[in-house]
């Protein structure tokens, strides 16, 4: 649940935060904000104009935006001090945690549909995840939070990581489980969606669905004054709907409407760090 | 001399800049706006730059020293590498050579013939990776074959532009030559177009062969693994120092590969 | 054994320099001619345009009756088969052995993949040591033809119009870079298969005696025109200083 | 012809084949077991090819008919990329140009210099595009300055390479013509070299500026944005029509760039 | 205005050709020399030896008393500075203007970027015309250079020569391609300045004609030696004729 109305009872709008202008000669001019691929989140804006205003006003800074297609990037960036706030997918934030500790997760985006999946085609044999063993799973790219970490989470916890072939196909995965090149498909439950909306709701079926995935957090260096984050947590908790309807597309997504910001801590990206740690990555 | 022959002489002495066409004017306008708005976009500055070299140290030491732990599989990937990438690119070579010689003006008179012969090459360029290896996964399956084809194509997008480009550029001088005992066109571009370019075509071909190892994306995709592979996900899960040592054995081939390259060139240049 | 004959020939160059202008004569199967002209007169041009090497702006040239003129690319092929032509600039294929190159010759008789060293028929590259004998050169055939000098690649390229078994020779400047003796050995070489086999050879000369000596009909250029087509012994020097006077300048140059 | 004639003509005739040096053979032996390795591997069959056919119907219809809705915004990425890439590809060519007369024999008489050009040549390739937009992402931050460094390393890894190949084919007289007049070594660069490789040049460079407008990776990289990006964003969202519209729309500066490359070409040849 | 002296020369081909073998002999400033020799005799390699474009096996070469033999690129320039060259080839930079060409033969004495066209300045230019005319060229400044007809491109190397202003000329068959008024008048071009300013001056040629018309001392090469050093009036028609008999076998080619 959102806990905004703390921040709502300090501050109620944006003339307020105008009045703590004292308070703010240590805020940088420019806020540089970058979206990492947060990969699974399909709702998300391609463009940040609107964004842009929203925050901008809201905040009385400058922000510039940048997409970034990779989580190494992002990670190095903020390690580097190029960056100052990310919002980034579960598993980049625990890269970047590991890169350089000093980050926090201010807030999270909450979506109701936000967990892995196991598919196969609907005429084949297998009914659960254990029938898989011996068997091959498509996934995404190593790192991918709902397409890579998600789901080995749940083939560790069920003691099948060893026995199953797992290939990481990047954006191939599903031509690949399409034409019967692996067994099965473990991914986002958006890409359930997408190749069910593709090819008919009797073409294929989930054997197993994961618990939900962890937050897509908003990131802040620690190079920003304290000050600063804690408004811009409230800002972000006060505007809500104004900033989700700014960041999502809901357009072409709108099934996936229901989105929410929550608090979030350290703490709840510790599956992640788990699952990287049972793959044997370091995270540094 | 008088004046007179001072007169003729500057009559026939070419002025100093030919007057650009118009269409080199105005094309010359539009590059040098976009390059200005380019520059302008970039941003350029030079405190960041002084500041950023600091930060450069920490990274560059994440990397060092090289991490050879996992010298034995990362080799074998490199081997596995190595042959996907010289089956495909023997092939694409192959292929690009006729291709090239259909788009060329010297050795393909009709033009509609070689608008098309490069318009489908660059086609085959611009068509992302991705989407060839969707193409080929769903052909032939998973594995090296899909990564083969696709390096096929990727090599017939390179090498046949620049071999045609090679070949247009060959005097006339000796094909006329061997044209005028009444050669065929095979002849000709046997006799002596292919032995004019050939240095040119060995170049051209251990580049796109080199091009083939280091493309990581390509066996990615089709799930044939490889050096690119584990090189992608060494950076992506920022294990530098195993990333150096991969890049390091890719270099180790890539400097072996000009040697080959520029041996083969110096004999038949 | 085939006739040459061109008509109205013309030709402008894309860069507005019309280099031939109404080239009218016949050269009978044969024959032997030699053509003279100042630099830039059009000699080579007008080699040129015979094999359809340039295509005429008017006028069309006949090879054994046939129009090379209007012909396609590979129907012009048989003509040229019969037609041995030595450029002005040799032509060697230079990454090439001087031997690969004679063989060559053979392009347009035999079958293309006959005429590689590696591949030839015994009898083909014994022919093209012949050819390279008859030049003088057969201790060379191993070399590379970029590592000759000067003379010796002019010697190749005529060894490989030998190979080739033309019936009509267009020579251009055959002898420019050869030594007084090795020149004569060509000309002899040239104009005794002339009268052995019947063969007909129409040679640009610059050397003013050799000309004389070897010529029977003399046909000559001058600022694209055809200024001279007579005999040799009818030939008054007047006429031959003549030819090398300055052009005008209107006609030398071009756009 | 008598006897001792034939025998005279036969001792000068050249061999069939030069046998090749013993590198070379070992060398063809080695990439012939590659070659055979990796086809076996390749696991070619054709009854999947068969299947696969069907399949992809399927797969070519998601990208039928293309979708041009989004055609404004992806026209400015366009627009935007290719400002970028025209500042990165025009430093990169002309630092290239002097790198690659640094690795030509024919322009640098000294073999040290001109192996290690050529090996930091290589080293630009070989270390991959996101190492080197991580290097300049910490130097000078996020954006498109960084994008447009990247490019210009691709390009100099690229151009050096292919300019250098060329001078090296360039034909020897003429520059020997101008060293004899007492020329600098600028005055035969300038003068022979640079005129003879000019076509080559022109090629190569408005091939590294395809390259640089084609390249997805580099751009995505440093947060610049760009076509690249959206095309990637298109395809793994799978809006293949969407895609589609993208790669057209690709295709035709590509084409456009081929058309000025080969106007250009044609001028100097 | 500079002597030539070779001394105890020999090359040797990197194919193990032998192309000049212990060659010796000195020119002195204000000669006129004229260099014979068989197709193949080695003048070119002795040519290209003398400002070291084919490093000598053995032996050294002096201009103006300064061995060309072990100098650096740089330390050549002063040297070839003085020295024109006319290539057996000609050697043209094709697709560059025929004016251009003949620019570039200032590249020795003027800064690099003065002898560009868009940029040379107003008396570089117009010697570079009165150079070209001087062989009958000026209205062809403006062409390619490899749209112009053999003689006229070998005119260019000559203009380009003359540019040069040198001290010493060496040229390589400068005539072999030019018609026989052209080649009188390059011949006698030649010799005016040699008499006039002083130049010294070794031609190849292979036109006995022009050689005993124009030659006062004569060098001739056999087989890479050198068999002929006179005066063209105590020569006699024998050792002329020998000359060019056929070399040996042995002699005559390489590995
Ligand atoms: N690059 C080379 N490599 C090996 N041998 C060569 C090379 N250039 C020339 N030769 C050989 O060296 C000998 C002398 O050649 P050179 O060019 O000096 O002869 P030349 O006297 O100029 O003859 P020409 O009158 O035909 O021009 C010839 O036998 C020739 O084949
Ligand atoms: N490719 C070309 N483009 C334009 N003009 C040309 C071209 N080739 C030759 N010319 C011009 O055409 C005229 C005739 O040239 P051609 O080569 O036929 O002369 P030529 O009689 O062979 O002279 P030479 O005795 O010097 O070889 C010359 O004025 C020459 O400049
Ligand atoms: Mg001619
Ligand atoms: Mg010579």
């Amino acid at each position: 649940g959102s806990e905004a109305d703390e921040g709502s009872a300090i501050e109620q709008d944006a003339s307020a935060a105008a009045e703590t202008a004292d308070g703010q000669e240590d805020w940088p001019e420019t806020i540089r904000f970058a979206v990492t691929g947060i990969d699974g989140m399909e709702e998300l804006q391609r463009r940040y104009e609107e964004f842009q205003d929203v925050i901008e006003e809201h905040t009385g800074v400058d922000f510039e935006f940048f997409a970034l297609s990779n989580r190494t990037v992002a990670s190095t960036a903020m390690e580097a001090d190029q960056v100052d706030m990310v919002l980034s997918g579960p598993s980049e934030y625990a890269q970047t945690k590991g890169a350089a500790p000093g980050v926090e997760p201010l807030a999270a985006i909450e979506r109701d549909a936000y967990h892995s999946v196991f598919v196969v085609h609907e005429d084949s044999e297998f009914e659960e995840l254990e029938d898989l063993r011996g068997e091959s799973i498509a996934m995404k790219e190593a790192g991918s939070t709902s397409g890579h970490i998600g789901p080995s989470a749940i083939l560790i916890d069920e003691g099948l990581d060893d026995d199953i072939e797992v290939e990481l196909l990047g954006d191939a995965r599903i031509e690949a489980f399409k034409s019967g090149e692996t067994t099965a498909l473990a991914d986002g439950v958006r890409a359930y969606d997408r190749i069910v909306e593709e090819d008919g709701e009797d073409a294929y079926r989930i054997i197993h669905e994961g618990p939900p995935l962890p937050q897509d957090p908003f990131v802040a260096s620690p190079e920003l004054p304290e000050s600063f984050k804690e408004t811009f947590t409230e800002i972000l908790h006060e505007h809500e709907d104004e900033i989700l309807d700014a960041i999502l597309d809901h357009e072409e997504n709108d099934k996936y409407d229901g989105a929410k910001i929550v608090d979030i801590e350290d703490e709840d990206y510790d599956l992640m760090r788990e699952t990287y740690d049972t793959l044997g990555i370091e995270l540094q | 001399m008088n004046n007179w022959n001072e007169q003729r002489l500057s009559d026939h002495m070419p002025k100093r800049m030919k007057r650009p066409p118009t269409g080199a004017w105005i094309l010359f306008i539009i590059a040098a706006g976009f390059m200005i708005s380019g520059l302008i976009n970039a941003n350029l500055s030079f405190t960041r730059l002084y500041e950023g070299l600091f930060n450069m140290g920490n990274f560059v030491a994440l990397a060092f020293p090289p991490d050879f732990a996992n010298l034995q599989s990362i080799f074998s990937a490199l081997v596995e590498t190595f042959e996907i990438a010289l089956v495909g690119t023997a092939f694409g070579v192959m292929l690009s050579l006729p291709i090239a010689l259909l788009a060329s003006s010297n050795t393909t008179p009709y033009a509609p013939v070689r608008t098309i012969t490069r318009s489908i090459v660059s086609a085959m360029r611009t068509i992302p990776d991705l989407i060839w290896a969707l193409i080929f996964v769903i052909a032939v399956g998973l594995g090296p074959l899909a990564g083969i084809l696709t390096i096929v194509v990727d090599t017939i997008g390179f090498c046949a532009r620049f071999f045609s480009e090679r070949i247009e550029e060959i005097k006339k001088g000796p094909s006329q030559a061997l044209q005028a005992t009444g050669a065929s066109n095979f002849g000709v571009i046997s006799g002596a177009i292919l032995p004019a370019g050939f240095p040119s075509f060995v170049g051209t071909s251990l580049f796109a062969f080199e091009k083939a190892i280091r493309s990581a994306v390509i066996l990615g995709l089709v799930g044939a693994g490889g050096i690119g592979v584990e090189l992608n996900t060494a950076m992506s899960l920022r294990m530098f120092d195993e990333a150096l040592m991969i890049i390091i054995l890719i270099l180790i081939v890539v400097l072996t590969v000009e040697q080959i390259s520029s041996r083969i060139r110096k004999k038949v240049i | 054994m085939r006739s040459l004959q061109v008509k109205n020939l013309s030709k402008v160059y894309p860069n507005g320099n019309q280099a031939l202008n109404n080239i009218n004569f016949t050269v009978n199967p044969g024959e032997a001619v030699i053509l003279l002209g100042h630099n830039g007169s059009g000699k080579s041009t007008l080699f040129r345009s015979m094999i359809n090497f340039e295509t005429p702006t008017t006028g069309e040239v006949l090879i054994g009756g046939q129009s090379t003129t209007s012909l396609s690319r590979r129907q012009l092929r048989p003509i040229r088969q019969k037609v041995g032509m030595v450029f002005q600039n040799f032509n060697l294929v230079h990454n090439l052995s001087v031997f690969q190159n004679v063989l060559f010759g053979a392009l347009g008789t035999s079958k293309t993949i006959q005429t590689f060293n590696w591949i030839a028929p015994k009898e083909l590259r014994f022919k093209a040591m012949e050819a390279l004998d008859r030049v003088g050169l057969s201790e060379f055939a191993k070399r590379r033809a970029d590592e000759l000098s000067g003379g010796q690649q002019q010697r190749v390229a005529i060894a490989r119009m030998l190979m080739q078994d033309p019936e009509l020779v267009l020579a251009d400047e055959p002898i420019a870079s050869l030594d007084p003796k090795a020149g004569r050995e060509v000309m002899d070489l040239l104009w005794d298969i002339v009268h052995e086999r019947g063969l007909t050879v129409v040679s640009i000369l610059h050397q003013m005696d050799i000309a004389k000596e070897y010529g029977e009909r003399i046909l000559a250029l001058k600022d694209g025109e055809l200024v001279i087509d007579q005999d040799i012994h009818t030939l008054n020097e007047r006429a031959l200083n003549d030819l090398y006077h300055q052009p005008t300048t209107k006609q030398r140059a071009g756009a």
